[in-house]
């Protein structure tokens, strides 16, 4: 099956700042991305678990499927938002079923 | 004072206390004993609408009294004061910095609802009434002592940023929208509107509250275990003391007012309670480089525990001295 | 007609319809209030358990009378034919594709349980007896027109694909297993099972409901937001003419069928409200090609609210003047 | 004979007993009906905490009797010793490796507080008294079979270890810190904490059961369906002859205590009814060659199901013969 | 440590078809693969979220490790699902510990 | 934007072990993961589904993000925990943003 070279970007953040990643990714033409739950976690700032909370907290990742010409502005756009903020960005050589889509 | 002890006594031989205590015992000795997060928010919302509901239809059996204004009015001012009186302190207390403080400050002008709701439960138990407006009182004291921590940090030279979305995120928020909400549906519908669904709304509740403060009690304890040596002696003294301080212009602004002895209690236990819910998630987006660990284990770990037992009947019994009531 | 409209405002100012309203608004004003996936599951394996319990015992209490199988044949006969009315009205009325079309009268055909779970409610608000076995009516009218919608696909030389496993899949589909399950139980059980399990199923169950419309508010609210531009006013008129059509049949059945006036309101309910949770997923599995924003937003968006609150009144004035009743 | 049969005819036609068997029924069918993690682990919180309460307000109300100590310590040895003799009778009946059987086996010395619950129901139904304090035996006996099971396979030469946080972590799992928690709130608070509560853990609880005995069946069946093959007759036998075995130690210790009539019924029970929560997640971490298939198929497949409709009656029957009563 | 060449196929698809999915992988001889829940996402068909559903609403992700040479089998099994309908298929070169399961 | 090399290391074991598992990569060092819910899966030991479980069931994914020189400690933490139960382990090449967090 032929497959388009692609690139895959992980991006843990905080549940709080979803609404405003998303908006970020809007504005710099990434509109496709998959947003996973995270249970809980550890990192510089500690460990952490989503049982049992109430509020918004923890975090969220963001899959996001790309032409890799389209990575640095996907990932300037998410920088705004991660930047001072808890999460991590990561980023994978990928391959994708129906180029068109991406 | 031996009836404060009693009374101190006697409310934390309640279920709901025993099961916060347990919660957090079950934490602190690292039971692996969880409430799944969806169910833990379930409860929140019963919890958010019962009070709102129940709030609506007392204002709407007792009618709009001139009060209601002012104790709004009240609660605003306490929101937006508050947090520049808890800044100065934990500057003179302990080492945080600016932003640090300022986060802090933002919870501890906002309110905890659980908290309110212990204190409704207290009070009944005791058959003192309360205005029911007080839960309207309890929404609009939610949100304003953020901007107040945004200006302190402003003010310090920080870098809090109050962008375009946050105020309508902040004031939208969804405690303060299903308290409001299910408050106007308790109002309109009335007494006729409680009667279809009380069997829901108020007889199951102390129960619901048990199991909710078993959680509560569970996330406080976790958070204590883990952020052990994130606090100084000062920082924990202000979560003692500021629950006090803030108590007691609670008292003075809800006798100003004309409130009854319930509602002052319940004025007072706003202004001494803590967020840990809207105010920790707002922080993160408005104030990023303030440290989590520090809010959180002070107003979930000691001054949320501090209030549900010794808070609520302390302020209990000052209120009646001071009114003779 | 000033009756209906009293009844209508009446209708309007219950906790049900308010706290449904509440929600919409929240999200239509984006407010992050949401209500956890698993606990909106949880509300809902609830309210069909309890509706289905409630029904069998109701025919164990007052007998299998003659008009049940009557009424069974009538669903069945609603539920089948129902789509292809909706089918040609919307392909006059809007430019909707054959598949889509299809795929808009499949929903139709079928029911809201949710709606007839509110219509219940106002029956009894009124002190008017409904057939206990309208549940297995509703249960029996969820899958058919999915049937008949498949059926005009192909007709249009679509490819809908009535594959292997659906057809187990729609008849054994959760909410059908469970209302038709929880109404078995309730028959055999009885008055003596609905003693046990009535301060689980009967009491609570109003308070849930608003809960559980909070939720579906949300829902609809954000599909309202998010659809915008997606119908056009065909469309939309469609969602608010089909259910006055459909009623109108029911009601015509009912009476032929002979049952009571609450069974007739029941039924007319039944043929007014159209799914959104056992057909949505349906057509992704069978007719892939149709967009869900469309069948969504009619049935959730524009007809559930139109039942919810005008709909119902309407039916129950519409009912009550042709009977006599 | 006749009445034994009577009374297994008139409790299986239970709501309790027949959600189970529609759950069962819809897992075997290959229905999609399935009830959120979340809600189902809410579910058993409730329960457990509920009938921890309830345990501990019947202890604060009748007093701490003799035999309180007396039946905590033929908890404790049932749960060390049943597993011995669960081990030898699957050494003889079946082909299972030594660390299956001993896995296995664990899962009979410990109980199933739900199979607990439902035998407290049928006893109320039938207002025959217990001992509140059964539910503390009840807490007592749900870890020491786990370490039987690992002196089992350290002695046939297995690598069953019980590392450095493994003790804790049996002793401090959820169910039994909630469990003996709740006990210990309802003795403090007694009576007057029962009333605060009771319309949330009373009244509505036999509906909560309902529910989750849904969602057992639900698991069961999926289980069952899924292990197909997996067992010989040799094993399933085993699944219901051990019951039997431990009903009548249990029986036999109910007696020599001194407990009334519903608390050595309700013994039997505990030892008749094997693990399907906690010992299979304990037998994950120290005994990972055991096959899950195996035990959670025996337990949850066979031998709850059997305690539930057929096991729970014969108890009472055997065990009001032998007592007289 | 010894690792093993392998792909990771990660596939995005609605709820309602996950048993197909999962059958057809099988079908394929493909019976290791992991589902992970997705809360919500963004695409071609707009926003959606998981909040509140009460039907089976959504997508969910498959992950599937597999052996290189496997990798042709899955695609064409998991296309005859996809095909039509909304989701979003990608591959990334892995290394698996424990060869012998894949 | 500038990136660095790393490696995304996937480990999905049952949710028993989540706590072993945690304290052998912190006993190695790794003190960065994320944890991701599993919905279900199928495997050698069978299908096994999350919905309707009371006991703590099912698996959980582990995600961390490492310096490559630090891959093989990780790996034998892992693998002490993971040896003998359910579970499977994958390793990627992967980039990330802000290197001096791994
Ligand atoms: N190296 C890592 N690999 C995977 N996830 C990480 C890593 N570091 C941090 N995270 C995730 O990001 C969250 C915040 O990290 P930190 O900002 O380092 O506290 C953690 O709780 C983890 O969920
Ligand atoms: N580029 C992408 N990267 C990651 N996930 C995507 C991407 N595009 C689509 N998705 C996911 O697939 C779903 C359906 O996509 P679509 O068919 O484009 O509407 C979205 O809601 C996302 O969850
Ligand atoms: N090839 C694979 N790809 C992705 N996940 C797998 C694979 N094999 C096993 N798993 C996951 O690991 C669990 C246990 O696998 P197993 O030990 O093979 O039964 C499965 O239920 C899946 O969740
Ligand atoms: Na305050
Ligand atoms: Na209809
Ligand atoms: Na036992």
């Amino acid at each position: 099956m032929e497959t388009h070279i692609a690139k895959r970007v992980e991006i843990v953040i905080e549940a709080p700042l979803e609404r405003r990643l998303a908006e970020a990714l809007n504005t710099a033409g990434v509109t496709g991305y998959t947003i996973l739950p995270v249970l809980g976690g550890s990192g510089r700032s500690g460990k952490w678990s989503r049982e049992g909370q109430v509020g918004r907290a923890g975090m969220v990742a963001f899959v996001c499927l790309i032409r890799p010409d389209r990575l640095d502005g996907l990932l300037d756009a998410a920088f705004t938002v991660v930047d001072k903020h808890i999460g991590v960005v990561s980023i994978t050589d990928a391959q994708v079923l129906r180029a068109e889509r991406f | 004072m031996n009836e404060i002890l009693s009374l101190a006594g006697s409310n934390l031989v309640s279920p709901i206390i025993l099961s916060f205590a347990l919660g957090m015992a079950a934490a602190l000795a690292r039971s692996d004993l969880t409430i799944p997060e969806a169910v833990a928010k379930g409860m929140s919302i019963y919890l958010l609408f019962a009070i709102g509901f129940k709030g609506g239809v007392a204002v709407s059996a007792h009618g709009v009294d001139a009060t209601l204004i002012m104790s709004l009015v009240a609660g605003l001012l306490l929101s937006f004061i508050m947090p520049l009186l808890a800044f100065a302190i934990l500057r003179v207390l302990t080492g945080l910095t600016a932003t640090d403080a300022a986060a802090v400050a933002a919870h501890y002008g906002s309110i905890s609802i659980v908290t309110f709701v212990a204190a409704t439960s207290v009070l009944q138990g005791r058959m003192i009434d309360a205005e029911g407006y007080m839960v309207a009182v309890a929404a609009v004291m939610e949100a304003p002592a953020i901007l107040s921590a945004l200006w302190l940090v402003a003010r310090s030279g920080g870098s809090g940023r109050i962008e375009p979305g946050l105020m309508r995120e902040i004031l939208l928020n969804g405690s303060i929208v299903l308290l409001v909400g299910a408050f106007a549906i308790g109002a309109i519908t009335g007494e006729k509107g409680l009667e279809e669904i009380s069997a829901f709304i108020v007889s199951p509740f102390k129960g619901v509250l048990c199991l909710f403060l078993l959680d509560m009690g569970l996330i406080a304890g976790r958070g204590l275990r883990q952020s052990k040596g994130v606090l100084g002696a000062g920082a924990v003294g202000f979560a003692v003391l500021m629950p006090m301080i803030g108590s007691a212009i609670g008292l003075g602004l809800g006798m100003l007012v004309g409130l009854s002895l319930g509602g002052i209690v319940l004025l007072m236990v706003l202004a001494a309670s803590a967020s840990y819910i809207a105010v920790p998630a707002a922080m993160r987006v408005a104030l990023p480089e303030a440290n989590p660990a520090i809010y959180l284990t002070l107003s979930l770990g000691v001054t949320f525990p501090f209030n549900l037992t010794l808070g609520i009947p302390l302020y209990l019994a000052a209120a009646q001295i001071v009114t003779g009531g």
